[in-house]
């Protein structure tokens, strides 16, 4: 059998006196195409953050592609994770952000090569001619001497998921990619995805609110409430025949409000 | 050092002349910035231009040459004022230009859409000034008060020049009258830096006041 | 008591000489401020405790008082402890002090402002801390920077007439003691005045042109 | 230009007085209270002029002359020498306190310093004086340059110049240089006095050009002090010399070149 | 035959060099419900904010209740329009905001009454007793002593919502009064502002980005590209059969980034 490639062991974590997460477990295969489901505040976006490094947990494991994340094996001892072991670990995964936050003071291309030029060392050829074929791939490859202000929403954000590819990542973690967008802007991003996903085998996580591409998205989809996973299954069995309570009344929320499912 | 404790009072008397020039040319200097700053946001091109011109004149001269224009040189236009009078007249002109900046920017600061909500509402220009964009601009402009306050505090120091007998003086005088130097300079160099610490202290506690309202329940 | 032009032509060579060590000033006090500034607000970040906070007191001491004081101290005091500075140093020091711990503030806001998602982006590139320094963060938090730190040093050119109590020969000096020798105050002073206030509002033009070119990064 | 200002300085019962702060001349106690040689005269011929008292304000030597023409204040009392381009400036009593001028040095006087010229001719040595104080005008009439004469606040900032050896010489008058060291009480220093070639010079009370009234007002009872040998007794505690200011006038002083 | 209450006349606006509205024309009948929708910069809310005089026209007319809004009669003259002549023309009009533009420092009991205290010299008594009924109607009657920040972006909208309602406006202006909240409050907006329609014969005009609420709500749509109308009619029709290419095109994207129509 294959080996999950996150396993996620009760985790927790509290802000202040608020608790976020409250002893979270989950496991995702290699490939699988995740998408994490919920209400406001009930904290996907801190597990997504939590697994890429930005945030430390309270307690629990987290394991990554076999080894651990927030904990290193020293001598039989389990011990914190140095900032050597952290940088380690964060090569397997990538992360693409709400607000892009691509660096503003670099053109498209240096958004794309920066980091495997500084953390692969790779050299700026090489770099440049895979940060090309990316940017081909997400239909930006006309503006890769633009600089991100000169770009709409929905370019900065196929900007942004080519650069964090460019570390050629095992996990990417998408957090509401769309959610900044204008209305119109919202499908080119998603055809990207979309093709992203039929194309790579990488694992993916995806946090959204537009519940139709979930379902068209996914392997297998998470519910979150109030810090826990309060249901799973088939995007089919989700959002057609959920079977919590508090999962029928987010959907028909959400519907109300105009989403299509 | 016998003398010393009676030449402390010298000191402490210099204190009390530091802090009431400080008072009274800070009320000057909060009149002016008001006046200035909204001056300067005015549709009237020729109070734009008078405010502008206040401004930027102190703004851009050196107080000391100020201070030696108010002492020195109005007596000759007929017009004398006390030591007093003029060093209030000086820190207070001086600051309150650079108060002024502060007002205006403060009042720019509130949102377009505040004053989109004023129009919407039907208030008049001064209505939604008074009653919106004013007392949100306050709390915006508090903190820097409270260094503008701190810096027309040190710059007392130098109305020494016009024999004015604030600390400063008075740490010369007690200097020359007794050949000690370190004792006489630190001891104002601590007592300006409480009177720094009470003000920002004050201006601390006065803006989390004025801000509890904008997320507390009114009452 | 009238203007006298020739008076003005007699004694502008000696004023001048009095300009070129007031720029010599400003100049030296600014690349040190930058310095200084730079150094506590690094040090203010410090994970060490010890290292922050004491920093931290000694900038808020020395921001909270008087510029004129430390240069007494620096200038008279100091050398009973072995420390004999000329009077040019024992100025440039006091203004790159002083105004060092307002730089201070600058680079933190400067840093501050850079949106927490850059770091975080950072992260997700796998960058190192020094990478994310020099590549990220610092290209970014610079050219805000620069209209607020140019600022600063236009009111520091503004007080270096304080360096005329520790003997600098700089512009106001020379106009004292040109004013001292002839009992004539109006002009010398004016012309003091009338120079402060020329440089200034080039200044004004300069910073309106460094805000506009530095001030706002696109984002 | 009348008796008119006398006849305000009455009525609102003291008069203004600039001055120095510059022990013997003017002495300011641990209680604030001025004395001092100048000040003690001062107050002494004003009450016999019927006004009661006077207020007095320290203030820099270079502040002195524009705060008399500004009004600030109605007469100078601080060791003001009569010099003639300062007798242009104001309207001065006759001589009230007089004084040699003097030198303070390093001991041993490393530099063998007797006069002004000397310093001039030493290209690496420099002098501090007060700004727009006589000795100031003397040195730079000596030729020493501008640039190695080294405008000094106050005594006690030329003195640690002087220690920590940022200047060569100070010079002050004598009373007052023997004052500083006295304060100091440092057997690194040594006093020149009197410094060679320089005059004897004598202060008087300085008023404004215009009160000339005033100010003969206060010379009649100026003389009347002297010549009942009270004003011997205010000012030789101070250490100076009565007869000095007795054996000159104003008219000679003002016309020395 | 009733008149219309707002008559615009070949109105144009320009930003710079660039045209947002190019002599547009429209026709509001009184009690009239009418949406705006449209691409983004097409003009929608420029025409809203000309309406409240945000803006000002560079040139045309517009009429609101049988009287000039951007000019006034004098001698048989037109002239520009001065302050006087606005404030009296502005009675007539209230407009809620996407960001709501709640007064942060005062309580939402004074942001519903300062505005009629001051520009109608109402007592304060009446003023709060007017004030209780109206957030009584936007059910927020229980919040009256709450401070904005205190609130949620929902609630935010229903106070403003009650604030402009305060004035008793002839016509009523919404810019995307939704379009600023999480997915699960714009339900509750929405409902007041359907009981706001079903209740008054207030005349409104709505841009949206709800199609299905524009709707339902909207007794004609107006479809706007690039400063015209380029389609106008029932909702049916414009959203069932439009006719236009522009508005086949725009309602297709909108469906397939996941709205409901
Ligand atoms: N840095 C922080 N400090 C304090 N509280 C935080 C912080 N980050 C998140 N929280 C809180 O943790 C809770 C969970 O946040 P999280 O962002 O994970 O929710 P979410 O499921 O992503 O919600 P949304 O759909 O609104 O993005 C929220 O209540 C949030 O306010
Ligand atoms: N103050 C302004 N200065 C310059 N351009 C402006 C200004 N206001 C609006 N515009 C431009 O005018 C055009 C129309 O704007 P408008 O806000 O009316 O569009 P809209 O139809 O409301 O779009 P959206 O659906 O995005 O809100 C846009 O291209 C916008 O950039
Ligand atoms: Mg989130
Ligand atoms: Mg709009």
């Amino acid at each position: 059998m294959l080996a999950p490639i996150i396993k996620v062991d009760a985790i927790s974590k509290s802000f202040g006196a608020f608790k976020v997460l409250d002893g979270l477990s989950m496991q995702v295969m290699p490939g699988e195409k995740l998408a994490l489901i919920g209400p406001s505040g009930s904290g996907k976006t801190t597990i997504l953050r939590i697994l890429m490094t930005l945030e430390k947990i309270d307690g629990g494991h987290i394991q990554i592609d076999g080894e651990q994340l927030y904990h290193m094996e020293r001598n039989g001892q389990l011990l914190a994770a140095d900032e050597r072991h952290l940088a380690k670990m964060r090569q397997k995964i990538g992360m693409v952000f709400q607000l892009f936050n691509l660096f503003p003071h670099k053109c498209v291309m240096d958004n794309v090569t920066l980091a495997p030029m500084l953390t692969k060392g790779m050299a700026r050829g090489a770099a440049e001619k895979r940060a090309m074929e990316l940017l081909d791939m997400v239909g930006m490859a006309d503006k890769a001497k633009a600089m991100p202000a000169q770009l709409s929403g929905g370019q900065k954000q196929r900007v942004a998921i080519a650069r964090a590819l460019a570390l050629s990542p095992k996990i990417m973690l998408f957090d509401e990619v769309t959610s900044a967008l204008d209305p119109e802007l919202v499908e080119e991003v998603l055809n990207v995805m979309r093709k992203l996903a039929a194309e790579t085998d990488m694992t993916m996580l995806l946090v959204t609110h537009e519940m139709g591409f979930a379902h068209d998205f996914a392997d297998r989809v998470l519910f979150f409430d109030r810090g826990r996973i309060v249901e799973e299954g088939k995007p089919d069995e989700i959002f057609r025949h959920p079977k919590q309570e508090r999962t029928q009344g987010f959907l028909k929320k959400i519907i109300a409000a105009g989403h299509r499912v | 050092m016998t003398q010393w404790s009676g030449y402390l009072g010298l000191i402490l008397q210099g204190a009390l002349v530091t802090i009431e020039l400080t008072l009274m040319g800070s009320v000057l200097a909060l009149i002016m910035a008001f006046l200035a700053g909204i001056g300067r946001l005015s549709r009237f091109f020729v109070l734009r231009a008078l405010a502008t011109a206040y401004i930027e004149f102190f703004r851009g001269t050196s107080i000391f040459v100020q201070l030696f224009w108010v002492y020195f040189v109005l007596p000759l236009a007929g017009i004398s004022l006390t030591p007093l009078q003029a060093g209030v007249l000086a820190l207070g002109l001086n600051v309150g230009a650079y108060a002024a900046e502060v007002v205006r920017g403060a009042i720019q600061s509130i949102g377009r859409e505040q004053y989109e909500a004023c129009i919407a509402l039907n208030l008049g220009r001064w209505q939604g000034m008074r009653h919106v964009i004013l007392p949100q601009a306050l709390l915006v402009m508090l903190p820097t008060f409270g260094n503008n306050a701190i810096e027309l505090l040190k710059a007392t120091s130098v109305v020494s020049l016009i024999s004015l007998a604030d600390l400063t003086f008075q740490a010369q005088v007690v200097r020359s009258q007794t050949g000690n130097t370190l004792m006489p300079f630190t001891t104002i160099l601590v007592i300006y830096f409480v009177l720094a610490l009470i003000i920002s202290w004050g201006v601390r506690s006065l803006e989390r006041r004025m801000a509890r309202g904008l997320d507390g329940v009114r009452v | 008591m009238d203007w006298d032009w020739n008076f003005v032509r007699e004694i502008l060579p000696t004023l001048i000489q009095g300009v070129k060590i007031t720029i010599l000033a400003t100049l030296l006090g600014s690349v040190l401020a930058a310095i200084v500034g730079l150094a506590i607000a690094l040090a203010r970040r410090s994970p060490n405790r010890a290292v922050s906070r004491s920093v931290g007191f000694l900038a808020e001491f020395i921001r909270g008082t008087p510029l004129l004081v430390q240069l007494y101290f620096i200038f008279y005091v100091l050398p009973d402890f072995g420390i004999l500075l000329p009077p040019l140093v024992a100025g440039v020091i006091g203004l790159g002090l002083h105004y060092g711990t307002y730089t201070a503030e600058v680079y933190r806001a400067g840093i501050d402002n850079v949106p927490r998602g850059q770091w975080e982006a950072a992260k997700a590139c796998n960058l190192s801390a020094g990478q994310t320094w020099t590549h990220i963060i610092i290209p970014q938090a610079i050219p805000p920077m620069i209209p607020a730190l140019a600022n600063y040093f236009i009111a520091m050119f503004k007080e270096t007439p304080l360096l005329s109590a520790i003997t600098v020969l700089e512009l106001m000096n020379q106009a004292k003691s040109v004013a001292n020798t002839y009992y004539r105050y109006i002009e010398p002073m004016t012309l003091v005045g009338a120079f402060f206030l020329v440089i200034s509002l080039f200044s004004v033009v300069l910073l309106r042109w460094l805000e506009h070119r530095y001030g706002k990064i696109e984002r | 230009a009348d008796d008119s200002k006398l006849e305000q300085l009455k009525a609102q019962g003291f008069a203004r007085v600039a001055i120095a702060n510059e022990p013997p001349y003017t002495a300011v106690a641990a209680d604030g209270k001025v004395s001092g040689a100048a000040p003690d005269v001062a107050r002494e011929i004003f009450k016999r002029l019927g006004v009661g008292d006077i207020v007095a304000s320290i203030s820099e030597y270079g502040a002195m002359i524009p705060g008399l023409q500004a009004g600030r204040f109605d007469v100078v009392t601080a060791g003001l020498f009569m010099k003639p381009e300062r007798c242009a400036a104001v309207a001065y009593s006759e001589p009230v306190l007089c004084d040699a001028e003097a030198m303070l040095v390093k001991k041993g006087n490393p530099k063998g310093f007797k006069s002004y010229e000397d310093v001039a001719k030493d290209t690496s040595a420099t002098i501090g004086a007060p700004g727009g104080g006589t000795e100031e005008k003397l040195a730079l009439n000596a030729g020493v340059p501008r640039e190695r004469v080294i405008v000094v606040p106050d005594g006690q900032s030329g003195l640690k110049m002087l220690q920590d050896g940022r200047i060569d010489a100070y010079s002050l008058p004598v009373l007052s240089i023997n004052d500083l060291v006295k304060k100091a009480n440092d057997p690194n220093l040594e006093v020149i006095a009197p410094v060679q070639g320089a005059p004897v010079y004598c202060d008087g009370a300085a008023f404004k050009k215009g009160d000339e009234a005033l100010r003969d007002a206060y010379d009649v009872e100026l003389a009347k002090l002297k010549k009942s040998g009270e004003f011997a007794k205010i000012i030789e505690p101070y250490g100076f010399s009565a007869a000095a200011a007795m054996s000159t006038t104003r008219d000679k002083l003002c016309a020395a070149k």
